[in-house]
């Protein structure tokens, strides 16, 4: 006993701000560009979500000061949203794994309460300099300087002062760190805030850089997103842990799980109940008969013996009686073998797919208003899909806007990838969404990947979106969502086409009469040699003949033309082939002599 | 008036009608695809089909080959009636300008005139030589003929028997040409121009009474047609000597039927009597040659699998020949007897095989 | 106020369990297959460090078992350790972020504390089933059940009961999951126990695999690796944070500040105090001057005036006097400035490297052993590097064996990746280790590498491994690290090279005596025509021309013969290029008439 | 006993020599690299230096060149004996078998065979038609000239003045040839086969007193041997007439000094005295051709630049000429005179620039 209890002494737990403190980089902090992207873009979030959040248009303001001493720097970010409640203010910036989002299932940028208090841990870590907050709800505002109780995982208040906030509402973050770095690379904060914009039409942001230079994103429209809503989870999405603890929270007051079930879970009404029993009962008697359920109906109808029947009639009663019991039963006291029996039972049923309300996409019209004022193109294309759903229940929404010529900069096909209409920058080779648009044949959409300049904007919305690690710059490879992408890339694609090929027709045909027209001296002198008729009035008549076809009604109908071009072709091609006959051409292969 | 110059009338004046009727202009142009060559097995001759496209000038697609056609249609009346031969290039560098208004050329290359020139012979059914287009010189006689060339206003009387180990050579045009006197018994195409040396060191032809004649590899238009007369106008047999290789197979095929593309002009370069002596896969057992011979190349292979679906190789003898190809994946060039000695070809091969007729058909 | 009250009155808090619940892809839990290897890993990591820490050779058997019912699956993984004491299996199996190792400064194979409590939670989420847990410690034997309690990550003791061990002494953990799979494919369990038996040379593993097939991975080696030890901190390695919580930590009982430097950091002592001082000085010097420390000897000798040097000396000495104070303070009431001051000056200061006893590498010649018993090749090399630090005091270390031809079954070169001897399955395309074998140009070393048969074995060990995610199974690039790799595999590479060379020149030498004598009938035969001498004459003298110079001492040195076919070359080289006249050739390509 | 005969032999006493003493045979061959080549400007002709280099038999590095090497000697010397030539083709054969007791072959094909004689025509400083081994035939003659061929035992007379447009086919190997009568004032040497017989068509020759020569593209050894023989042996001038393009020049580069890599042969092959006749880029616009020039590929260009270092053109005529062709880009054919009429060359271009004497040197 000795050994173990010795082994055993330095057994402690750790808090997770600890683990986060060792485990920066899992948070997007690593590299001194990234870093400081990495914070700018968990200010932002939460600016903008506070804005829409309160029904407001927001307002953001960012500015970034260089304080020289090897690269510090003060980040702040204010919003015009609805203020911290005072209360709150150590929680939401001081306790990592706290928030008003993740255990909702509504769509917002950030999702997991990891966001700004991390960036706060990495503040504090690496300057030693609490975060500084001046918020507001409108009567009252404070002015607190928070910092981690790294080992305890909680806020720690430093200072607090309030202040008359004359009317003004909002939030203002004022952070210090060391060891980042500013620039306008693709990978720094500007850029992010660029993209930001973009997806983000009805919000206006403000950057001072470091330089003092003064940069506005401007607002696009006035209009405010439909707010999303929360959603119940939908039964198909649903596993039996959930289900447990979906009872256990809810079913406080005695309640029946029938009732939870109804009550918390979208697409599930009363009328349903009776269908879930009896896939309840068919389960269990699958499983008593060592059946698969998808051959039970076979199995019956093959039993001859009607004493047999009747006793499988009977058996089924019985677990009918016992599926009614357990949805009758305190939702609390529900066990796992139970939970997992309705969740088994669900996935046999046919429901309808999850409501859609939790999705606020930016929608075809703000994409293409966007797109046209930061990148002014030639031509823009937009297309937002219906909602679906993922991995059973997760309702996810696909939007992609294409841009095409006029000042779009760069050759070939530039990404633009968004998550819930977060800019995504980093790790882009392992994103579903590079992958998706790799995967298109775009030669077949009469566009050449390398040379088009093409910008694509790619915005997924979701109550959870799949991130490929803590960093959430890549997107899982989902089937649902990959195929999702795709379609939406391709209807893009497709109307890209028919502009590119509108445009093409009506040049064409001018360039066509004109070339015909080219040809006419000479083919006038010829004639004229081998016939001995006037050169001039041969000219003449095949001018005339040249404005009859064009000018009027056509001579051959398309499809005719087509057919003598593929004649002709046909000749062409020989000719061509053997203008030499073959033994010159294998002559001047080989000399053999 | 010369056939040629009465037809390339014909064409403008066609064409002028349609005009004139208020229809785009057109040339009628036979299709040479595969599909409208068929083998005339009475005249054993490969023959143009029924099938045939039309160019129209009003069809952007064709306009501008239309325009072409015309212009080499004119050029040729011209030279005609001059009574001078143009090449190919000679051509091209005639009729290539600028177009007016415009950075585009009447033609680019000589690959846009040369198929016009086909497409013209084939439209009216006329060799290239007499359009007065002469097309590349290749290919050496010699031997105990004499002939007479009239060359413009003047004429020339050559002894191809006075000639040492040089030879005639065979010009790219041979429709000025007479044969005055000939003694000899067959003519000896050889394919390769050191063969021919070789023989003509050994003067194989004053041996043996034989004429001559090299290819250099694939025979020119001039060699054929002037085979084909040697046999037709002087009743020579014709003893075609290559490599054993889908190639010379090839050669000799040319010689006797012509190419599957220019096949409407067999009628006139053709000599579907000449023979195949050599070398073939049967000699490289009887002479021992087994270390001379060489690997089979993908094309080769190819080439023969072709080979076996023309027409005028569907017999036993060449089926049997090309199957034994295929089989041992080898081939064998003329110059393998040289392994045995310098002179073995034309003391002991030729003579043999001649002597006893040992020819594939 | 109301609105912003209304907003925050969703806002809580989550325990981390119940985060990695939502995100258990991110603890590795991806795919079938892959959540299985990822269970396997976790339970066998704590077998084998467990038998370490106690000194035992350690055996572990796993029993993998398929229940059926779509991916049911039951894991069991016992070891003969020292025993897990009663009040800690609630701790070990409910608890996330808690363990003895991450707040230890030593090498071991888990580090997070996530692992087997990871390993719990997926099991409990995917079946509803509790972990069985069998431990005894020698006297005692326990049986738990347990399970997390998710919303306050704590474990939960459903059964327990106790029992008598016999002198058994182990802890056996049995885990069912659902929807995983058991494979033999590359990344599967069964791999990954063959792999850690390559790199664990001297434990027992025994396999029973769901169809019963038993797999004995036997122990190559009866020498127990040395024993990791805890290293303290090296100053270079330690941030001004870093330095806060240690000395609030260990500064319990009024401690001087410089008691804990000396006693808690490794590599400092009483002597380096003055030092320290002078630096913290100099830097609070030149901050004043506004003159960059690097400069500051210049800057001084710059001054002319007398009086002006006297007042920066006095200047000088209070700063000295004040980093005196600052040391003699008592430890816990250390502010971040006068930390970030501290880690400042020891950045300027010359330190021995930290101690390396905190790692535990193979070793060559264990690496040797197993890489022959597993893999079984014509040749095998290793190297173990000597210690190094990354980021300025991490100590780790690299070891890279090299095994070639004989039953080394797959064409081209295979990498087996190693952390601390735990194999790496996963994300090999991010992995420093592939990234490094990538960059080498194995063609100067004679190896083609897509057709030679090339097994690499590749282990870094150190007190803290930089893992790019959670999931752990990629190696950061870190350039040290980096650098390290590419430094071993290019030595064992350069073995290699060495023997391959060795064989082909034994072969050579033979060959080429047979290559001349092939010559001789030929030119005996064209001499004798060319001058009239017997045939037979001629070819016996070349032939003892031949034996004379291969068998006895060389008629040329290697240096003349070289000489000689560089000069040959030279020849040839024109004579083949030109062999045709250049005319000709050009003929052969166009024909222009 | 002829020379070629006599060395020979020598080469094979001194190996049998070094065989005695115990050490290597080996053979001696001058390096025909650049660094060993330089242009002998009194003599006007590219020579070998001193450099060479040996090939040992006991060196595995030389064994199987230094076997081939003796292999194709000892032939040379049989052919010889007999007083019969040999193509390249028919050495390889007749050279070609296994090693015994191996699979390997003496010559795996005529690639290795081909530098091996040119090994031995450079070790012995003899043509490899003094060896009896003869070079691809090509190029034709025509004119007022009559030649006697000494064929093995028999001679031949031949009148290159009765040979209508075809020619006398230029055999590989000129040395049997004796001239009887010249009736001409100079030698015209013309690159392409289509513009000979242009000529010929309009008997060029014989309205300007002179001898034609068509090379058919880069001339082969006979007829550079015919035209150095031409203009040593019957003191007559030689102008050659080419495109104008750095292919054109290489071929008159070739006539008159030989090519770097076989620069040892320019003693008997070149003839330094050749005259360029033209095309020039001068002439571009003296003749207004502006519309039928073509543009210069990267080759042309690369050639052109290396062209320019050549010892012969570096004199001011030449380096104008080649500046203002990379100047101007651009090249043009002799066929070019065409786009004005098909007698323009022979009416007007060639008789105004022999009679102004208008050549590059």
């Amino acid at each position: 006993m000795a050994l173990a209890d010795e082994l055993f002494r330095e057994f402690r737990s750790m808090s997770v701000s600890e683990f986060f403190r060792k485990n920066a980089a899992m948070l997007g902090y690593t590299g001194r560009i990234r870093s400081l992207t990495t914070i700018v873009h968990e200010g932002v979030t939460n600016a903008i979500d506070a804005g829409e959040e309160c029904g407001k248009l927001p307002n953001v303001y960012i500015r970034i000061e260089n304080l020289g001493d090897g690269g510090r720097y003060r980040i702040t970010i204010e919003d015009n949203a609805s203020g911290i409640p005072e209360k709150y203010i150590p929680e939401v910036f001081g306790k990592m794994l706290a928030g008003s989002k993740a255990h909702r299932n509504m769509q917002s940028r950030g999702q997991q309460g990891l966001g700004i208090s991390g960036a706060v841990l990495f503040c504090q870590t690496s300057s030693g300099k609490p975060v500084r907050v001046i918020s507001s709800t409108g009567e009252k505002g404070i002015i607190a300087e928070v910092m981690i109780d790294v080992e305890k995982n909680k806020g720690k208040v430093s200072k607090k002062e309030e202040f008359d906030p004359k009317g003004w509402m909002g939030t203002r973050v004022e952070m210090e760190a060391k060891g980042v770095s500013y620039n306008r690379s693709k990978y720094g904060a500007f850029n992010y805030l660029r993209l930001t914009s973009l997806a983000n039409p009805h919000v206006q942001i403000e950057l001072i850089e470091p330089d003092g230079t003064k940069v506005l994103f401007e607002r696009v429209t006035e209009e405010l997103p439909k707010p999303p809503k929360e959603v119940k989870p939908h039964p198909y999405g649903i596993t039996a842990d959930d289900l447990l603890r979906l009872a256990r929270e809810k079913g406080g007051e005695r309640k029946s799980l029938k009732t939870i079930l109804v009550k918390e879970l979208s697409r599930f009404s009363d009328k349903r109940v009776r269908e879930l029993k009896e896939k309840m009962a068919l389960i269990l008697l699958s499983r008593k008969l060592e059946t698969q359920i998808e051959d039970l109906d076979k199995y019956l109808s093959e039993i001859q013996d009607e004493e047999e029947k009747r006793r499988i009639k009977k058996i089924y009663s019985g677990f009918l009686s016992q599926a009614a019991k357990i949805l009758r039963k305190e939702a609390r006291y529900l066990n796992w073998e139970e939970a997992d029996l309705i969740v088994n039972a669900f996935s046999r049923m046919k429901l309808l797919a999850p409501p859609t309300e939790g999705l606020s996409p930016i929608g075809e019209e703000n994409i293409s208003r966007t797109m046209k004022a930061v990148l002014n193109p030639e031509f823009v294309a937009c297309v937002t899909r219906p909602p679906k759903t993922y991995r059973g229940g997760i309702p996810f929404q696909v939007e992609v806007g294409i841009a095409y010529g006029g000042q779009v900069d760069e050759e070939g096909i530039e990404v633009f990838r968004f998550a819930n209409r977060t800019p995504l920058l980093f790790d882009r080779g392992g994103c579903a969404i590079t992958e998706a648009v790799k995967s298109i044949d775009w030669k077949r959409y009469g566009i050449d990947p390398n040379k088009d300049k093409v910008a694509l904007l790619v915005n997924i919305v979701s109550v959870h979106i799949p991130y490929t690690s803590t960093g959430k710059q890549a997107i899982a490879d989902v089937p649902e969502i990959s195929k999702e992408i795709r379609l939406a890339v391709m209807e893009v694609a497709r109307k890209l086409m028919r502009y590119v090929k509108r445009k093409k027709r009506e040049m064409e045909k001018e360039a066509k009469m004109k070339a015909l027209l080219k040809y006419v001296p000479e083919v006038a002198k010829a004639m004229s040699r081998l016939t001995g008729a006037s050169e001039e009035e041969i000219e003449t008549e095949l001018s005339e003949l040249i404005s009859k076809k064009y000018l009027s009604s056509e001579d051959f109908s398309e499809e005719e033309r087509e057919e003598a071009i593929k004649k002709e072709e046909k000749v062409i091609l020989i000719s061509n082939g053997g203008g030499l006959d073959e033994g010159s051409r294998k002559e001047a292969e080989t000399t053999r002599e | 008036m010369k056939v040629a110059e009465k037809r390339l009338r014909q064409l403008g004046n066609r064409m002028l009608q349609e005009l004139k009727r208020g229809n785009s202009p057109y040339i009628e142009i036979p299709v040479r695809a595969l599909g409208n060559v068929y083998f005339d097995s009475e005249r054993r001759l490969l023959q143009l089909g029924e099938k045939s496209g039309r160019r129209y000038f009003l069809n952007l697609a064709h306009a501008k080959k239309f325009m072409q056609t015309l212009l080499v249609a004119s050029y040729c009346l011209e030279l005609i009636q001059k009574g001078k031969h143009a090449s190919l290039r000679d051509v091209y560098y005639a009729l290539k300008r600028n177009l007016p208004n415009s950075k585009e050329v009447t033609f680019q290359d000589q690959s846009e005139s040369n198929p016009v020139i086909e497409d013209l012979e084939v439209s009216l059914n006329l060799l290239r030589e007499e359009l007065h287009i002469s097309a590349d010189r290749k290919g050496y006689l010699i031997g105990n003929i004499v002939l007479r060339e009239r060359v413009v206003d003047e004429t020339f009387e050559i002894d191809a028997s006075q000639l040492g180990t040089g030879g005639w050579g065979i010009p790219s045009n041979v429709e000025e040409i007479e044969f005055l006197d000939i003694q000899a018994d067959y003519v000896l195409v050889i394919e390769t121009g050191a063969m021919f040396e070789r023989l003509a060191e050994e003067r194989f032809w004053k041996k043996n009474n034989c004429l001559m004649v090299a290819t250099k590899g694939q025979p020119s238009r001039g060699t054929r047609r002037l085979i084909h007369r040697l046999y037709y106008e002087a009743n020579l047999p014709v003893y075609v000597f290559t490599d054993g290789d889908p190639y010379g197979w090839y050669i000799y095929s040319v010689i006797k039927q012509g190419s599957i593309n220019l096949a409407y002009l067999s009628e006139k370069l053709g000599t579907p009597d000449a023979k195949f002596l050599g070398v073939t896969m049967s000699d490289v057992d009887k002479y021992n040659l087994h270390g001379q011979v060489h690997k089979l190349k993908e094309g080769d292979i190819k080439r023969a699998k072709e080979l076996k679906d023309y027409p005028w190789f569907k017999n036993e003898e060449w089926q049997r020949e090309i199957n034994l190809m295929l089989e041992k994946k080898i081939r064998i060039e003329q110059q393998a007897f040289s392994s045995k000695s310098l002179e073995y070809v034309a003391e002991v091969y030729l003579p043999e095989k001649i002597e006893k007729e040992d020819f594939l058909p």
